[in-house]
């Protein structure tokens, strides 16, 4: 068994070390963020059974919780941590071929950086070290929606970073406040303490962690940055942007309300959110040109789901939005590489440019195909089980509201599908039919992470047993709030 | 053989089919044809079986079963028989277009879905073969461009509609009965109330009322039934949208159990009247919209609305005669409408293209046995006695008026006569009359294509003749519902108030045409009149001046157009132009002014505070 | 209008804000992890300094976590200012007087020094890496601006902050690698107040101020980049 | 102690404000400055050497040398 910290350290160190390999060679530094994050997919997939029986606590510096950190390594934390490493791994294959050609190490540096932020958001146990690995994953965020250097991207990222900071500020205010009321940092001694306070100091700390982690969550209204910096970003990092670090947002906001506040009746404005989210961001993709903003949109209305989903606050409702998540993650991912690819070779993000595309990159208007599809919930592809989960879940909790809020979800769904279709048959039906022959060449390292993408998506919306497992223990850590108190803070 | 064994071999068939077309064309067609004979063989073999199979324990925690039963087995063997057929006619027809691999793959799995939909066992599997079949679908109506993206756009957002809402049916019946297996689901559903059954048949029903074209629902199947290629067209027209009659039947009477439909709510409202009010407007509306229409398919496609409507009336009037029409005329339909979209393919197919009835005209001489197999295609679908239509329409009138419905009689009466008007216009305006002549060059049909004309012709003639052969299968499955099964035999139907005896009824016609015949053959001596002999006014008139068969519908349609506005689909249409303009006007939230969005996240975190202020929710 | 609605909200925030803050009690005595910390925190990880204590030895890992902060900061910085790299104007800088320059190189020196000493004695005194790392990198600022043209090399600058950031995770995982937990105290405490004690913490201390002082100079560095022109 | 705290507190209040309201960006920055060393000296009275000697280091220092280059790069006056 590996120690959990390695997935934060080594990751951490190997971009530390880009600078000094530079020195060795250029070349080398490309393939060390595929090296690091292999190593996390295989040594956290191992680690899998072993926080499915139990949670695996680490104590940092020799110091028992809650005087030193610890991380916590239960069922949600390896599963956010192996998708991590999964979408990290393929990604960074990815960019084997550069993105631009100055300032490659740069790039590489804060890629890692970037995921590592995230893997360390996802195992820790103390909610100011949890802020400190936000902080990576943003500031890396930032830089990177500004690494191809145009105006736009430019653009973006600055206002990305006025609302993030704004973001970050508040969730320090809040951690300020938890601290001085209970005078202690680690999640699970706070979360034993929060009900003996009833006021409106410990709600305050509260809206601020979700006001904060919400920006990167991209609720409505707080999801402004989102269109703008996906768009603009590589695609690169637009895939991990709205594959790893909008859910790491969400991931925050699901530990504060269910781990550390053990909220059970401010639910139904959730619901409301998660369905206003979902409305709002699956309505301004249908209308929109750019395929990147389509796709930025259609991410804010994923979260949207997923918000929904987890605000059910049952096992069902739980296991059913990991499951979207998943699968939105390797969904989103595809496809922003695939468009990616696309953009690459038409030079327009317009959608309409990308007529003929079936016959000119065939293998890359499948994958996207099969993203799309996958995306609206057909089966046999990933989405199909997730939204079958989550709708199973909704009709089981058989409320009045939940009800209600369904009928906007199947709406939101169809425009979805709406649009998702129109570029399917952009790519395949529009225009005139071109002859075999105009076939642009495969780069092997676009194909390959493309095809693993693809076939998770086919293998797990064929076989979702292969996960369910994990995802109805993940539900149950972040439900059996006593449990996971107890097990830290004896 | 096995279902799991005959499902694996239509699907790993398919995708064997589109690897091998990389290969080698021809191979790839004829595997096409061999994998369909073999499911075809494979179902024939199930006949009267009625067995299940475990196809996957887990699944989601729920069991994927397959079973076969011979209501099942009536649609799976139309289906296969109708794919095989439209296989074997897309031989030529798709030589001339391109992406032939993509089609082949996507017509079987079109063909293999629609196989799972009909074995499955379970609503799960149910689902996912619905699914499959619905994208599998978009994207071969979609695959003729231009027009044809419109229309798949417009199905498969109705389709996903559909299915959405079929799928909280769905899971809102697990939740009820805490099983998926339709057997189960009969077993638990007894103590349900009358208001959860309405409740979740409406919802069941929207699913398969927009893949079976009930009014208001309908709105996507004219365009997609045109603009699909014509191997497509038929199967679509055929078998696709009858899989939403399958599931108004499994549902009725497989689930629900039709004591129970048929005396649910109360007299002002039910499902039953619902239906049956829709049906009939089904038939009634569309059958004179196709009347009015000036392209070949898109008469036929707005005829399968129509026909479709005969079907609901059948099935939603819940006694054992009915469902027998209802079915029967399923399988009718499936034949004739079929063999008239390959007609009509054919035509397009030698013309290169051409589906406007104005245009065209006196091909009889140039396509003779194309023009048989629509006379005898026409002939099924007005219901002319020795052809099959004329069973089962007979079927569902003498349910209706048995059992005192006039309205509803009245209605079908009149949309049978809608269909003899449209039908001879369809039939007229394409082989009748002058003969344009850009089509003096014309070639008959291809071999490819006469085959499946002629195996559905006579077809269609066999079973207006033997009536008993399908009424035989459609009893076994009534028996399986639990229903009294009609008595019959191998020439037709005996009923209280009425028999229908094809035995008869051919001996008759065949002694009163000997009769004409001889009479006419003896009475008078006929010349033959070459075509241009003839004169106007005393003077000849030039070939071309000679009436080309058009319009001469138009006083009947002037009058009536007014009254057939689609507003089904105007609604629709302005439903979608409203999301996008509702789109358009939330983008403008997103200002790109980063003090806005600033202000956002203040104004959130705000209404936050407020509502404790407020509220005191902590 | 939108003056208005902003003030309505902020204030809105300020009083929750000032709800909460108010009913918080501050600075008193009983904070069981605080008072653990004072209590016991040098007989636990033997630095007199309490400060030094909590940022390397308790909380350590958001010591590692803050220096990557400030790594991504840098390497951001980097990447974006490379970018809007403007045309070169070659517009001469006049140097700066003589006075400012001989003071500078005279200070240069002794700031490095005091940032040095800060460092090392983290432990000991108020102080520590970052603090030391901030004051070493306020040397080079003045540096910068008072002996204009005078730079540092940045690939020493990038080694240095590389070798730095390899080091504190080198010290973190001995602790892994010796059966203990990470960035664990491996070496003797020693004697609370002597130069050489309290375990990790002054190598730590040390490895944090390499990074911090060549992180800040790089940026620094970047900045002054492309404004500072001096004729050759 | 308090009545020099209360001062300082007082004067960073006035400096933060006159930061906000120069128009002169290299005005602003110094003002700035001096919030920062107001605080470092307040950080100091309330015995947190630490973190006085950062926010001198970085608050006063380099945050302020950061800033005028910062203004040096883009306009020096607001509109």
């Amino acid at each position: 068994m590996v120690n959990p910290v390695l997935f934060i350290v080594v990751p951490l160190g190997l971009a530390f070390a880009i600078p000094l390999l530079k020195y060795i060679s250029k070349k080398i530094i490309r393939f060390v963020p595929a090296l690091a994050f292999l190593f996390n997919l295989i040594f956290a997939l191992r680690l899998i059974p072993v926080v499915m029986d139990h949670q695996v606590h680490v104590q940092i510096g020799g110091f028992i919780p809650p005087l030193g950190i610890n991380l916590v390594a239960g069922p949600v934390g390896m599963l956010f941590v192996v998708l991590i490493a999964l979408v990290g791994f393929l990604v960074s294959i990815y960019a084997f071929h550069p993105i631009k050609e100055k300032d490659e190490d740069r790039y590489h540096i804060l890629y890692m950086l970037q995921l590592t932020g995230a893997t360390g958001v996802v195992l820790t146990g103390d909610i100011f070290n949890l802020f400190v690995f936000f902080e990576i994953l943003c500031l890396a965020s930032y830089s990177l929606v500004a690494y191809l250097g145009n105006r736009a991207g430019i653009e973006s990222a600055v206002k990305y970073l006025i609302q993030g900071s704004l973001g970050s500020g508040l969730i320090l205010i809040g951690i300020g406040l938890l601290y001085g009321q209970f005078g202690t940092l680690n999640m699970a001694d706070i979360a034993g303490r929060i009900h003996s306070v009833q006021s409106i100091s410990v709600y305050v700390p509260l809206v601020l962690f979700i006001t904060g982690f919400g920006v990167e969550a991209a609720l409505f209204p707080l999801n402004a940055w989102l269109p703008d910096a996906h768009s603009s970003a590589p695609s690169t990092i637009s895939a991990v942007l709205s594959g790893i670090a909008i859910e790491v947002g969400l991931y925050a906001v699901l530990r504060v309300v269910f781990t550390l506040f053990g909220i059970t009746h401010m639910m139904g404005l959730f619901l409301l959110l998660g369905v206003l989210t979902l409305l709002i961001g699956e309505l301004c993709a249908f209308s929109q040109d750019n395929i990147k903003r389509m796709l930025a949109f259609s991410s804010i209305g994923q979260i949207g789901l997923l918000v929904f989903a987890f605000s059910l606050a049952s096992t069902l409702g739980i296991a059913g939005g990991f499951f979207q998540l998943i699968s939105h993650t390797l969904g989103k991912a595809l496809l922003f590489l695939a468009a990616g690819y696309m953009i690459a070779h038409t030079g327009s993000m317009e959608i309409a440019s990308f007529q003929g595309m079936g016959k000119r990159m065939p293998f890359t208007s499948l994958a996207f195909t099969i993203g799309a599809f996958s995306m609206v919930g057909l089966p046999p592809f990933m989405g199909f089980p997730g939204k079958f989960m989550i709708l199973k879940a909704a009709l089981h909790d058989g409320q009045m509201l939940t009800l209600i809020l369904l009928v906007f979800i199947l709406i939101a769904t169809v425009i979805e599908g709406a649009y998702f279709f129109r570029v399917v048959q952009v790519l395949y039906f529009a225009g005139e039919d071109l002859p075999d022959r105009e076939r642009a060449p495969v780069a092997f390292s676009r194909f390959v992470p493309m095809f693993l993408f693809t076939g998770l998506i086919i293998v797990l919306g064929i076989y979702p047993s292969l996960i369910t497992d994990l995802l109805d223990a993940s539900a149950l850590e972040l439900l059996d709030r006593p449990d996971f108190i107890k097990s830290i803070i004896p | 053989m096995k279902l799991e064994i005959l499902l694996a071999v239509v699907f790993g068939g398919s995708l064997l089919t589109y690897l091998l077309g990389k290969i080698s064309k021809r191979a790839r067609d004829i595997l096409a044809i061999l994998v369909l004979l073999a499911a075809t063989a494979g179902i024939a073999s199930l006949y009267g079986r009625s067995s299940t199979a475990i196809l996957c324990t887990g699944f989601l925690d729920f069991p994927l079963v397959l079973r076969i039963h011979p209501f099942a087995w009536i649609f799976a063997l139309t289906i296969a028989v109708v794919g095989l057929c439209a296989v074997i006619f897309s031989w030529h027809y798709i030589r001339k277009k391109g992406r032939t691999d993509f089609f082949y793959f996507m017509m079987l799995l079109v063909i293999s879905s629609m196989i799972g939909i009909v074995l499955s066992g379970d609503f799960l599997s149910f689902y996912i073969f619905w699914e499959i079949m619905s994208w599998s679908t978009f994207l071969l109506i979609s695959y003729n461009r231009e027009e044809a993206i419109a229309a798949g756009m417009k199905y498969i957002v109705m389709s996903v509609a559909g299915s959405l809402v079929m799928l909280v049916g769905m899971i809102s019946l697990y939740t009820q009965t805490g099983t998926l297996v339709f057997e189960g689901i009969t077993r638990n559903l007894n103590s349900a109330s009358s208001g959860y059954l309405q409740f979740i048949l409406i919802l069941f029903f929207v699913a398969f009322g927009i893949k079976n074209a009930i009014w208001p629902l309908h709105v996507w199947l004219p365009p997609a039934h045109s603009e699909a290629p014509s191997p497509f067209s038929s199967v679509l027209s055929g078998i696709l949208i009858k899989i939403g009659t399958f599931g108004f039947i499994l549902l009725i009477y497989g689930i629900v159990q039709v004591q129970v439909f048929v005396n649910l709510g109360h007299a002002l409202f039910n499902v039953r009247n619902l239906l049956l009010l829709l049906g009939a407007v089904t038939i009634l509306l569309p059958t004179f919209i196709a009347l009015l229409q000036d392209d070949a398919k898109r008469l036929l496609a707005w005829s399968t609305v129509a026909q479709a409507g005969y079907m609901i009336l059948g099935i939603a009037y819940g006694t054992s005669e009915s469902l027998s029409g209802g079915t029967l005329h399923f399988f009718n339909h499936a034949l004739f409408k079929s063999l008239l979209f390959m007609v009509v393919g054919a035509v397009e197919f030698r013309t290169n293209g051409v589906r406007d009835l104005n245009s065209l005209g006196g091909l009889i001489k140039k396509m003779p046995v194309t023009f048989a197999a629509g006379l005898i295609g026409v002939c099924g679908l007005i219901g002319v006695p020795l052809t099959n239509g004329f069973v089962s329409k007979w079927l569902i009138y003498h349910t209706l008026i048995v059992n005192h419905s006039p309205f509803l009689a009245f209605v079908a009466l009149l949309g049978t006569w809608g269909t003899i008007l449209y039908s001879y216009k369809l039939i007229h305006h394409i082989f009748l009359g002058q003969l344009p002549r850009k089509y003096e060059q014309l070639n008959a049909a291809p071999v490819s294509m006469k085959v499946p004309m002629i195996f559905l012709s006579l077809a269609v003639v066999v079973f207006g003749v033997l009536p008993g052969l399908p009424l035989h299968v459609i009893n076994l499955s009534e028996i399986g519902f639990g229903m009294e099964p009609l008595a019959i035999n191998m020439w037709g139907v005996v009923t209280g108030s009425g028999t229908i005896q094809m035995l008869n009824i051919a001996t008759a016609l065949t002694l009163g045409g000997i009769v004409l015949w001889l009479f006419f053959r003896m009475g008078r001596k006929n010349t033959r009149a070459d075509q241009l002999d003839n004169y106007a006014a005393g003077a000849p008139v030039p070939a071309d001046r000679y009436q080309y068969s058009v319009k001469f519908y138009d006083p009947l349609t002037s009058m009536i157009a007014p009254y057939l506005k689609d507003t089904a689909d105007n609604f629709y249409s302005a439903l979608a132009r409203g999301i996008r303009n509702v789109g358009n006007g939330i983008r403008r939230i997103y200002t790109g002014d980063v003090g806005n969005y600033v202000m956002y996240i203040i104004l959130f975190l705000a209404i936050l505070i407020f509502i404790q202020l407020y509220w005191k929710v902590w | 209008m939108r003056k208005l609605i902003s003030i309505i909200l902020l204030g809105m925030v300020a009083t929750g804000l000032f709800m909460s803050i108010s009913q918080i009690p501050f600075g008193e005595p009983g904070e069981r992890i605080g008072d653990h910390f004072i209590n016991q925190g040098v007989n636990e990880t033997g630095a007199t300094n309490i400060v030094a204590a909590v940022v390397v030895s308790y909380r350590g890992f958001d010591t590692l976590g803050e220096v990557s902060v400030l790594f991504t900061a840098a390497m951001g910085l980097g990447a974006v200012i490379g970018l809007v790299r403007r045309k070169k104007t070659h517009t001469p800088i006049e140097p700066a007087s003589l006075i400012v320059y001989t003071g500078c190189r005279f200070l240069f020196p002794v700031i490095l020094l005091v940032g040095t000493y800060i460092v090392i004695h983290g432990h000991l005194t108020p102080g520590g890496g970052f603090q030391g790392g901030a004051v070493i990198a306020s040397a080079f600022l003045l540096m910068y601006l008072g002996c204009r043209g005078k730079r540092i090399r940045e690939n020493l600058s990038r080694g240095l902050e590389s070798l730095g950031g390899l080091l504190f995770i080198l010290l973190g995982v001995t602790g892994l690698v010796i059966g203990r937990d990470f960035l664990f105290s491996f070496l003797p405490e020693g004697e609370a107040g002597n130069l050489i004690s309290a375990g990790i913490i002054p190598l730590i201390y040390m490895a944090v101020g390499l990074k911090v002082g060549s992180e800040l100079t790089g940026i620094i560095d970047h900045l002054i980049e492309d404004t500072d022109e001096l004729p050759e | 102690m308090e009545i020099i705290a209360g001062i300082l507190v007082l004067l960073m209040i006035a400096s933060a404000i006159a930061a906000a309201s120069f128009q002169d960006l290299m005005n602003a920055v110094i003002a700035s400055c001096i919030v920062s060393l107001l605080a470092a000296l307040l950080f100091y009275l309330l015995q947190a050497p630490d973190v006085a000697m950062a926010e001198a280091a970085i608050g006063a220092a380099l945050v302020t040398g950061i800033f005028v280059i910062a203004v040096k790069r883009t306009k020096r006056f607001e509109e």
